[in-house]
């Protein structure tokens, strides 16, 4: 079949160093890609460059057999949407108005509220979603706000969907249903392409398989037969261990106690639960489950109403993250783009800066600071340029193994690790779970890990608590630490959900 | 109810506040609230009120204009000018208008060309600005006086019309005709976008660059309304002191009224009472017969207190 | 050239500002032909600002210096240096706090308030209400109204019902005395600080249908004014001077004591050293001669 | 080897646009670069210079302040009363300066709180500070002038120390003190991060409303410094002019070194070189003899050309 769209022979330099080298690839109607790659292969610029965000420094894109210089009016004009990496929503624009945002329906000159509202509201019934409209996109988690891109972006007239990935927030559910659309759209001619570090999802809908290493496509072709292992070895060019090393077997002490807790807005209901030193504790639940919200009220960056937190076994009062960085207890915020990195500053200058006093008396001193990150850089293969390279231009992934190292370099006890691996490679994931083993056997380190990856919290964790509705409804260990239990109890259904694959 | 109630004074909190001033005032002197003062306050509020609704939108898109206040002189002296030589009658003076709004169109087109893709700070172009408009019109007045010979144009600056002086006919109408490109047009939703998210608007493929001009533009058309209305009424322009402050005055109002200096947020709403509040302040001075050295430290403190007063429901 | 001059006055930020660097301007020009002179002339928004021009101008190697302060204290030390390094200083209108100069001419604010006073108590008899729109808050502003209260203070019925601050702006004169109109139903005067404000104040008055019966008093001789009084204004019938041309009597001066030249009629050699010049007040009769429509004050 | 330049190019274009201004002005009157006229170019500059030091430490952490011009007449005023109630000596002096830094702490200490704390837009609570000053100072005298009786306390300002005049000296030393803290401290680390990233800084357990506060202390600590300096050398302030005008001018010198009116970005580098080129802008305009009425304009054709030339680079 003939290619819808192409890149020939595509180059691309950010500062004089090059990130994609000669990339070719072809695109066909109607059908599903699954693209993958290291952090910082170049999977993103590639679909910023089909979509005409940016311009290539070499090489040509085609568009149903002729060429084009595409910017992103034009791309949109024929058909191709992105849906960018990092969330890019007007926060203090309603959800409908950001669907809306670039083509607006109109009755004359005026915008005609009422046929958005209704428009969106049926998009969301498709998608079997309960998003208010009405509502700002700052009062939405980051997966509301995940699936009010992917609205937006299907609400167009589209003949090409790039997905950045799109998943690194949804829980399963999510993550079903946007199959489905992904499906029904594929029927009616559309080309999909998906990139994604969870390799059992690409595996799941992808019809071919693109892999980019190092700036260069490596791989297009079947993945019929293609292992998750076997992809992973693709995307590194080398052979990998185990993706999660064997389970730590935690202490006796508790470290973290918390006691009846609820929020001040309510969100967060009566909770309870206790963190054991070496132990890390899983939290699964839906998207608004409250797991974000609990672990915000932990760090004193919600107001909490009622109960008690104990840690190392002292009654603690927590007012701000500051308190509770001083107690030993820190959190890696799930919303990186906003809460986690500061995009202007340096790379390093974000690692350290939980934990400015320990480069500092009097001055700071950077030499050790630029050290510091170097050691991340090898020990988490942060891709950069160098330490002075502005956060905000490094890779998604990169940019949150920076936001780990940093909370890592603060030296504390207790992590409160919020999607700690969202949008991680799995080489590098693989790299931060035996970091965390390390810090619990040679630290004593304990963590908490709120994450909607299932493999990830099945894999990583000793025990795994499930939240729904702001309350704790479920403890799964050992025997019922699976997929099917923690679905169960995350939705209160039975049978639904799980994979199929 | 309780949350419908709290957002209703969120939203209204300001007409309160000005409401408050009012009563205040008009205890200390009953003068204060005859029906003739209440017309004078609006017709001086709408000079600076005419624009800081276009400054609005500027500083929605995230931008700044601090040339309004000389451009105010500028455009009022070339209004002036203009109608001078065209001579007396409708057709001249409206010609001259014309003229006024089509060199205040091109000078906002500049400035947001020069912040836009010059990628210079709104806050150095148009502080340029500032100095370059005063520049030119001392330098063609000498540091004079403009003067109108023409009876049409120094004459409907003074109008009334169903009672109501014409200025402040003008900026009630500018101020609803601004609402509705701001809050029900294409245009308007982009402002915000642009001001608030700049790359969700790049994505949104949004000509960011376009509607931030289009901003200075309007910034432009609405210093050439107060110019008109300004210069007629007073049949003439002073080189050296019209308009000067008129920015600080004119963001002040835009601020007091919600527009945030890092753009994204704002409403013609907020503005226009925004500049009514200053107005009010301003007159209450002079009816309460405030002592000249005080006179700042009254203002500056009831500014203050009515931002405060907006935050209290938060 | 062999005489440099600087001139250093205060930014034309209103009309009788403007009027002096109109006049100053006027001056310089007056010398385009002679080859002995050459002029910088300066213009500052603040007191540090002017010092800023006098260093750069003392640097630039002037001879002599006409300077109207922007304030007399903070400028004080840099007239003196320049005095002190032999450059010849001539001071207008308001002082320096140092004898340490060659020159001082300057207006008469004690007596431009206080006649203002009196015409106004003399034509109300000594009985009504008088409003008061004063300039910016500044030491002139406030020696004249100190004056113009004096002059009124025999006149206990002469009351003064609300002293505003008009800037020296037209808009905002205007403005005052829209306001103050609404809130006084009787208004027997107005003195304004300077004539620029009493055009807002016409226009007010005007506008509200209440220009007539009413006594008003501006100052400083804005060509306007002037040409009305000599028309016949109804309401307008006096004026008192506080020329800005008195920039331009300093330049030539300036000239003057650089050449060693000496005053016409005076017996003496040099340049008398203090010059106050006469606040005279301008009638119906003698306008003609304080009426320079070439000025653009 | 091309990127290295290029950084270099980047970091130093402003120094290469300020050397050009000089050798322009050079050419056109030698006088200009006698190596007094270069001192008094310095001296000059230093009074906004100090205070424009200060305002780039509030404008990297996303604040603003309109406030230090009324202020440095205030702290000034404040110097000179108290240092003629101390009367003459080097005690009484130094006694007065550190009360008048203590109340620019404290006034620092109010802006910053009525911003973090009161939630109020620091356009307005400095607004409202800028007019609030101003009427104190006009206020106690009477629109007069505060004049120094102390022989002590005016001395100093006009000294020279090793040939160089003592604000100049203060004025660099005073710079690079600032650069280190800026650049070289964690608390100058938390000023960019709370102006870059508020969320993310209130995550990475940053006392975000601590570190704004601090940097109105800071700025009021410069604008004392300034007032010091300045009310020494006139030995005098004018409550009606002092001061006025300075914000816009510190502003623009930080703005035209890179400093961002939205926060996170800039540098006392570059601010230093801002205030310098300002000051080389205005010393030029008196020694090329530019006529009155175009100086603005030249002005602002300069300044934005001085920012057009230093985005060339990128
Ligand atoms: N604006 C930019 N300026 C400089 N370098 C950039 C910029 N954008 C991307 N890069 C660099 O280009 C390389 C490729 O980045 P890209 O975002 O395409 O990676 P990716 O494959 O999408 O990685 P991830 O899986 O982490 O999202 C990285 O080294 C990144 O640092
Ligand atoms: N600022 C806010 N104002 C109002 N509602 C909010 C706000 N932030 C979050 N919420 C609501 O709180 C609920 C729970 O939030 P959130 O989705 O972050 O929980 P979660 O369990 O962490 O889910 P996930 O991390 O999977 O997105 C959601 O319904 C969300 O809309
Ligand atoms: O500026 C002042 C002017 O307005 C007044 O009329 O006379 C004295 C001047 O200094
Ligand atoms: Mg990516
Ligand atoms: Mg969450």
């Amino acid at each position: 079949m003939k290619a819808i769209l192409s890149a020939r022979n595509v180059c691309m330099n950010f500062s004089n160093v090059r990130v994609l080298h000669n990339v070719d690839v072809d695109f066909e109607p109607a059908k599903i890609y699954g693209v993958v790659g290291e952090n910082g292969a170049g999977k993103s610029t590639l679909m910023r460059i089909l979509s005409g965000f940016l311009q290539p420094v070499e090489g040509e894109i085609h568009f149903e057999g002729n060429k084009v210089v595409l910017n992103p009016l034009r791309a949109k004009a024929l058909g191709i949407i992105l849906i960018p990496q990092e969330l890019n929503l007007v926060e203090s624009l309603r959800v409908y108005e950001n669907i809306f945002l670039g083509d607006e329906m109109t009755r004359g000159f005026l915008l005609s509220k009422r046929k958005m509202i209704e428009e969106t509201k049926h998009l969301m019934a498709q998608l079997d979603l309960s998003i208010d409209p009405t509502v700002y996109v700052s009062q939405l988690s980051p997966a509301q706000k995940q699936m009010v891109e992917i609205i937006k972006a299907i609400s167009k007239r589209v003949k090409v969907l790039i997905m950045d990935e799109p998943t690194s927030s949804l829980t399963d559910e999510e993550v079903l249903k946007l199959f489905q659309i992904v499906r029904n759209m594929k029927q009616k001619g559309i080309t999909v392409i998906f990139i994604s570090h969870r390799l059992k999802e690409v595996r799941q809908i992808a019809e071919e398989l693109i892999v980019l290493r190092d700036g260069r496509k490596v791989y297009q072709g079947e993945i019929q037969g293609l292992s998750e292992k076997q992809i992973a070895e693709l995307m590194v060019g080398r052979k990998l261990d185990e993706m999660f090393p064997e389970k730590p077997v935690p202490g006796t002490e508790i470290v973290l106690r918390v006691r009846d807790l609820s929020t001040a807005d309510g969100i967060v209901k009566e909770v309870s639960f206790e963190l054991h030193r070496g132990e890390i504790l899983g939290f699964y639940g839906l998207v608004g489950s409250g797991r974000t919200e609990l672990m915000e009220a932990l760090v004193g960056i919600r107001k909490v109403k009622s109960g008690e937190v104990h840690l190392f076994g002292k009654k603690v009062q927590i007012e701000d993250p500051q308190d509770a960085k001083n107690l030993g207890l820190v959190y890696l915020p799930e919303d990186r783009k906003n809460a986690g990195i500061i995009q202007i500053l340096e790379a390093f200058k974000n690692t350290t800066m939980m934990s400015l006093e320990k480069f500092s008396k009097l001055l700071v001193r950077v030499r050790k600071e630029v050290d510091t990150f170097k050691s991340y850089e090898k020990k988490f293969d942060i891709k950069v340029r160098s330490p002075w390279q502005t956060v905000g231009t490094l890779s998604g992934g990169n940019q949150q193994k920076v936001v780990i190292s940093k909370l890592v370099e603060t030296g504390a006890k207790i992590f409160l690790f919020d999607e700690p691996t969202r949008g991680v490679d799995v080489n590098a994931r693989h790299q931060i779970y035996q970091i965390m083993h390390q810090m619990i056997s040679e630290l004593g380190c304990s963590f908490v890990v709120v994450s909607s990856d299932l493999p990830e919290v099945i894999g990583l964790c000793n025990r795994v608590l499930v939240m729904r509705n702001g309350r704790i409804v479920a403890e799964a260990k050992g025997e019922d630490l699976n997929e099917k239990e923690l679905i169960y109890h995350a939705t209160g259904v039975k049978e639904v959900g799980a994979y199929q694959a | 109810m309780r949350i419908k109630l709290r957002n209703f004074l969120g939203k209204y909190m300001i007409v309160l506040v000005l409401i408050g001033l009012m009563i205040f005032s008009g205890i200390m002197t009953p003068a204060f609230l005859k029906p003739r003062n209440i017309l004078n306050i609006f017709w001086q509020t709408s000079y600076v009120g005419i624009i800081a609704i276009g400054i609005t939108f500027v500083m929605i898109a995230g931008g700044i204009d601090l040339s309004v206040g000389s451009m105010l002189a500028l455009l009022g002296a070339f209004a002036i000018t203009t109608s001078n030589k065209l001579g007396n009658g409708v057709g001249p003076t409206l010609a001259s208008i014309l003229l006024t709004y089509a060199l205040a169109a091109l000078l906002g087109l500049g400035m947001g060309l020069l912040t836009t893709k010059g990628k210079i700070p709104a806050f150095i172009t148009t502080l340029g600005g500032m100095a370059i408009y005063r520049s030119l019109v001392l330098n063609f007045a000498n540091g004079g006086v403009y003067m109108s010979f023409s009876r049409t144009f120094s004459s409907f600056g003074m109008k009334f019309v169903a009672g109501l002086p014409l200025p402040m006919i003008v900026f009630v109408v500018y101020a609803v005709l601004a609402y509705i490109v701001l809050d029900k047009t294409r245009f308007g939703r982009y402002v915000y976008a642009v001001g608030a998210n700049e790359t969700a608007a790049v994505y949104s493929a949004i000509k960011v660059d376009t509607i931030r001009t289009i901003t200075y533009i309007i910034s432009g058309v609405s210093v050439a309304t107060s110019a008109i209305l300004l210069s007629s009424m007073m049949a003439s322009v002073s080189s050296s002191s019209t308009g000067s402050g008129f920015e600080l005055d004119a963001i002040a109002a835009a601020v007091i009224g919600g527009t945030s200096l890092s753009g994204g947020k704002g409403t013609i709403f907020g503005t226009f009472f925004g500049a009514l509040i200053l107005g009010v302040v301003n007159n209450m001075l002079v009816m309460l017969n405030v002592a000249v050295y005080l006179q700042g430290m009254v203002k500056g403190l009831i500014i203050i207190a009515a931002v405060l007063l907006q935050n209290l429901r938060k | 050239a062999k005489y440099k001059i600087g001139v250093a006055i205060p930014a034309a930020d209103h009309g009788w500002t403007g009027g002096m660097v109109w006049w100053a301007q006027y001056a310089i020009k007056q010398y385009q032909n002679d080859p002995d002179v050459e002029f910088y002339l300066v213009t500052a928004r603040e007191p540090s600002e002017q010092i800023a021009q006098v260093q750069a101008l003392l640097a630039r190697g002037i001879n002599a210096l006409v300077i109207n302060p922007y304030e007399s204290a903070p400028l004080t030390p840099i007239c003196v240096q320049a005095f002190r390094q032999g450059v010849y200083t001539v001071i207008v209108d308001r002082g320096i706090n140092s004898e340490e100069y060659n020159v001082y001419i300057a207006g008469d604010n004690y007596m431009y308030g206080y006649l203002a006073g009196k015409y106004i108590a003399e034509k109300l008899k000594g009985k009504g209400n008088v409003v008061v729109i004063r300039g910016i808050p500044s030491t002139i502003d406030d020696e004249r109204v100190k004056a113009f209260k004096d002059a009124i203070a025999p006149y206990p019925d002469l009351k003064i019902i609300a002293e505003q601050p008009g800037y020296w702006s037209r808009e905002k004169a205007f403005e005052v005395m829209q306001t103050l109109l609404t809130k006084f139903p009787q208004i027997d005067a107005v003195w304004t600080g300077d004539d620029d404000m009493l055009h807002g104040v016409l226009i007010a008055l005007r506008q509200a249908g209440r220009d007539k019966n009413i006594v008003l008093v501006g100052g400083a001789c804005e060509k306007n004014i002037v040409k009305m009084i000599m028309d016949g204004h109804p309401l307008i019938e006096v004026n008192f001077t506080y020329p800005p041309n008195m920039i331009a009597t300093a330049i030539n001066l300036a000239v003057m004591g650089l050449k060693g030249q000496s005053l016409n009629g005076f017996y003496q050699k040099g340049i008398p050293r203090k010059i106050i010049l006469s606040t005279e007040t301008v009638t119906r009769e003698n306008a003609k001669d304080y009426y320079f429509p070439d000025s653009v004050f």
